[in-house]
């Protein structure tokens, strides 16, 4: 089977929220090196709220809305409203389809994407959760394009993702809190490229055992 | 290392609820001046604040900074404020609600620290408003000197600056003047801004009681900002005095004062450091502004934007021309500064 | 032992200097308001205070608990202060000094916390100035519900209560009331307020930047002292709801409230305790009173009285009645407190 | 010889100022237990402002008198007017004698005890300086009553503050600071009693050198 059912993959974002709840302190801690050491507390605020309102045996794009809400309305920082358009443009992208398959889900991640960009105005390199981001979305897309398969190019864009975060380590920041710091930002993880990794990692394992 | 063992005690109840019970506490104390508007629990509004025909001033940020920033709402000075997560913007809907609790039909001036989250949150918010069709000005006060070398200073972070482009702003908005006016008179106020902070000790985030970053037991950093980011440079902590030398020095550097120039001092403790040693910076930058012959017009020494219990402190110059000085002179009453009245 | 280790960072030069230091740096930041008087170096004086045939009011006592006691120094409040040094009290000679600047020929009332140190100079002084034809009268403030029973009240330690004090008997003399009425009102201040402190953390002297007392990194100490003098008992930290019931109890066990009394409130913090924490217990103290239908006519919070960078925090009311109140809301002006004007 | 020559005792006072700066951090540490941690530092501010004033070439008398002058004026806190007084009470005892014999030492320290008495109103037992203070002028006048030499007596007064000294441990303070702790105050030395034996036993001492 190469897709999955639209309605009862609401439990997906239940599982992300989980990942980024469990790390709150490891995010807040990358964050404090060269930020304001805030990111994990606001993310596992907002993904914990948005996992006790969602129904996870609904539409993931129902569940992608209610995370957007959360973290637009509520949560605010940086994440909020970057986080927030993607998960956003996401829900959009998918839309009423009863079912995802890779170019539904591909679409949905290139939605995402550009909802970030046009937010944020960011671009690869500049030490952002783009970092891991477009390289990831990219990977997805030249794997199906190179013939593989849906969960095929769901490793190759969690793998494309964490290889995106560690790319973030030998950065300077030029955008964000961290891009005044120069070269004393160089040396550490981002923060958020972190979270965005983790993000699509819970993404790729449970659509993978959805499909098998 | 060792700093990141230990944890931080704070008189606090769950963490979750520290902001709304914050604002509740806040509330009680200052009834008189304070009041919640709209459904997000988030926008204090000023009791004697908005009024048909002023032009409306919003002002927020992420909590940790108290008074900043709700202790600035009052007659005068700010009519409302957005009160954000610890060290988070306020989302969009929470700055809405304030600017449409301060609009009184002449248009509403934001005003907020630079930092992407609360560009993204309150540009977000600015849309929201032209949609109700409010008006929205946005003015990102940028005066930490250490954030970004001068020709690239629009990239710069706010800090205790805040302080002086929200009273100027304020001042005008009281005097009825135009929204196009207001907003020049708090671009003229940024522009005429200057900060430097050092932080000895760090603070802690309610829900981890870890430091937000790592300082040795004889170490300070020069620069470093309001939420523990970075600063210049890590130095063995140093007398008032230099210490202070080196903060002046580099605002000196960029502020043209000379004889018979005119600035507003404030000289602001991050949070844990004893407003013994604030008065021992004062003494030091009054005596290297006498001695460049440049007139203080009024000194705030005191808390006025803080990183919880970080230590350290900041000094923050005012540039003054007349008009500024009219603004500045300007009665206001709020929790955290009441001038004249 | 653990805090007995690692030393404090304070912003300040050669710690012999710190007391005139800051003293130069209070005078330079409210010129407006303060001024040196006498040759001792610490007479802190009103500019606009001393008048003729007013009473003087005379504050004074330890440095390290700033604002306390020369920001208290202005119009409407305290005519002069005796600064002594770090936790401990100033002597006869800078007390007269003080005396002598602030008298305007109707005669002081000196007003400072009730430690031996204190008593022991102010009265030397106020012999002094009997010699000297200015007849002084002594009030000791003795807030601190925790350092005695009730039965012996009268050896209770003066905390932030100072505060209260201060104001009403500032406001008695600047209404121009007698010597007797004067000294009468500070009496009735006295015996209306009462504080209970928590402690957190330790402070430290600036010749030996070690904690002046030892602590463990999840203890407190309900009812410390403002000079580290330990309180009523050790426990765990609790939450700011379960420590405000704590403080609140001790103080309501003895002052009586029903339906219909009025109280001021004072939420004050000890140096290094976030505005944050302080709403919160404020919070729990308007709650408290609420319940029990005392109304609250006015409340303040911050860093009135501290203990250099303690950390931690205390509570106190004053019990109004009509003249209280009118004495409270009397306008003044000084570097710590405005009101009204 | 049993007597001493009041000119160029002041020096006697400076040896008493250097124990107290020496032992600054220690009266400060004791005083920290159960007071607020200032003893040491006001009285080393004060000693050591003396010593800098004084001529040790010149009286004891004079010495004395400049100490109390420091003390009184310009150092506040208890231990202003209580050594103030005490040190002012035996310069005035001593007065312009021109030798110090064991009579002239008793009647001096006695009348030092009786200044901070008067001052002070506090009793043997309260756990102050008093509890090192009186049992070191009684086991002097003691000491000399049973016929011991100048010397003899010196030891037995050294010895007799100490005992003092450390009967404060045992003691619930009952004035000052402590007074305030009830049983909590019982454990620990009394700081003014500590500091009080290190002057007395610096005045045993060098007197003691002067007599050889
Ligand atoms: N303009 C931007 N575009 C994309 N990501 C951004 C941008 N600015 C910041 N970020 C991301 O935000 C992360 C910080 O998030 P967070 O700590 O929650 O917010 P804040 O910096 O406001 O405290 C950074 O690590 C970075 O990945
Ligand atoms: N009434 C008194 N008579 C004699 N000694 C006293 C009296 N009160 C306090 N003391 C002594 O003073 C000492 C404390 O001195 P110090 O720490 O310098 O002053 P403070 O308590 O004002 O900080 C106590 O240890 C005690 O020995
Ligand atoms: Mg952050
Ligand atoms: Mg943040
Ligand atoms: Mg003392
Ligand atoms: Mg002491």
């Amino acid at each position: 089977m190469q897709e999955i059912n639209n309605k009862g993959a609401g439990g997906i974002i239940s599982g992300v929220a989980a990942v980024i709840v469990d790390n709150k302190a490891y995010l807040s801690e990358i964050d404090g090196k060269i930020g304001d050491g805030d990111h994990g507390v606001n993310m596992a605020k907002g993904f914990g709220r948005a996992a006790d309102r969602l129904d996870p045996e609904g539409t993931l794009t129902e569940a992608l809305q209610v995370l957007s809400d959360v973290l637009m309305s509520e949560i605010g920082g940086s994440m909020g409203p970057l986080y927030g358009m993607m998960f956003s443009d996401m829900a959009d992208s998918l839309g009423e389809a009863e079912t995802i398959d890779a170019a539904k889900f591909g679409a949905m991640i290139r939605a995402g994407l550009e909802g970030v960009q046009d937010i944020g105005s960011a671009k690869v390199g500049d030490k952002t959760l783009l970092d891991a981001f477009t390289p990831a979305v990219d990977a997805f897309d030249a794997s199906i394009a190179a013939g593989n398969t849906f969960p095929e190019a769901l490793v190759a864009m969690k793998a494309a993702a964490e290889t995106g975060r560690d790319s973030t380590i030998d950065m300077v920041a030029k955008v964000g809190r961290s891009s005044r710091l120069g070269e004393r930002s160089r040396g550490v993880l981002d923060a958020g490229a972190t979270s965005c990794a983790m993000i699509l990692g819970a993404f790729a394992e449970d659509i993978t055992a959805r499909l098998s | 290392m060792n700093a990141m063992d230990h944890s931080t005690k704070k008189l606090m109840n769950a963490p979750e609820d520290i902001i709304p019970e914050m604002i509740e506490g806040m509330l009680a104390a200052h009834p008189d001046m304070l009041k919640l508007e709209g459904e997000s629990g988030r926008a204090v509004v000023a009791v004697d604040g908005p009024r048909d025909g002023k032009v409306g001033i919003v002002i927020g940020g992420g909590s940790g900074h108290e008074p900043a920033f709700a202790g600035y709402v009052g007659r005068g000075l700010a009519d409302a404020a957005a009160v954000g997560n610890v060290f988070a913007s306020p989302s969009p809907e929470q700055v809405k609600q304030a600017a449409m609790a301060a609009d009184g039909g002449a248009g509403v001036v934001l005003l907020y620290g630079n930092y992407t989250g609360d560009v993204l949150n309150f540009d977000m918010a600015a849309e929201e408003c032209a949609e109700l069709g409010i008006e929205a000005r946005s003015v990102q006060v940028i005066d930490d000197v250490a954030s970004a070398p001068k020709e690239r200073a629009h990239e710069r972070r706010g800090i205790a600056g805040d302080f002086f482009v929200f009273k100027i702003a304020g001042a005008a908005a009281d005097l009825g003047r135009s929204l196009d006016e207001v907003e020049d008179a708090a671009k003229r106020a940024n522009a005429a801004t200057l900060s430097m902070g050092v932080a000895v000790s760090a603070c802690s985030m309610p829900q981890t009681l870890k430091p937000n970053f790592e300082i040795g037991p004889d170490e300070m950093e020069i620069g470093m900002g309001i939420h523990g980011e970075p600063g210049m440079r890590r130095a063995k902590i140093d007398t008032a005095d230099n210490v202070t030398d080196e903060l002046m020095s580099l605002i000196l550097g960029e502020m043209e004062l000379g004889e018979g120039s005119e600035v507003a001092v404030l000289v602001n403790g991050l949070g844990s450091t004893a407003l013994m040693e604030l008065y021992l910076i004062n003494r030091r930058v009054a005596k290297i502004l006498g001695e460049k012959g440049v007139k203080i017009h009024h000194t705030w020494v005191g808390e006025y934007c803080t990183s919880m219990e970080m230590a350290g402190a900041s000094v923050t110059l005012l540039k003054l021309d007349d008009d500024l000085k009219l603004l500045l002179d300007h009665p206001c009453r709020t929790p955290a500064l009441t001038v004249g009245t």
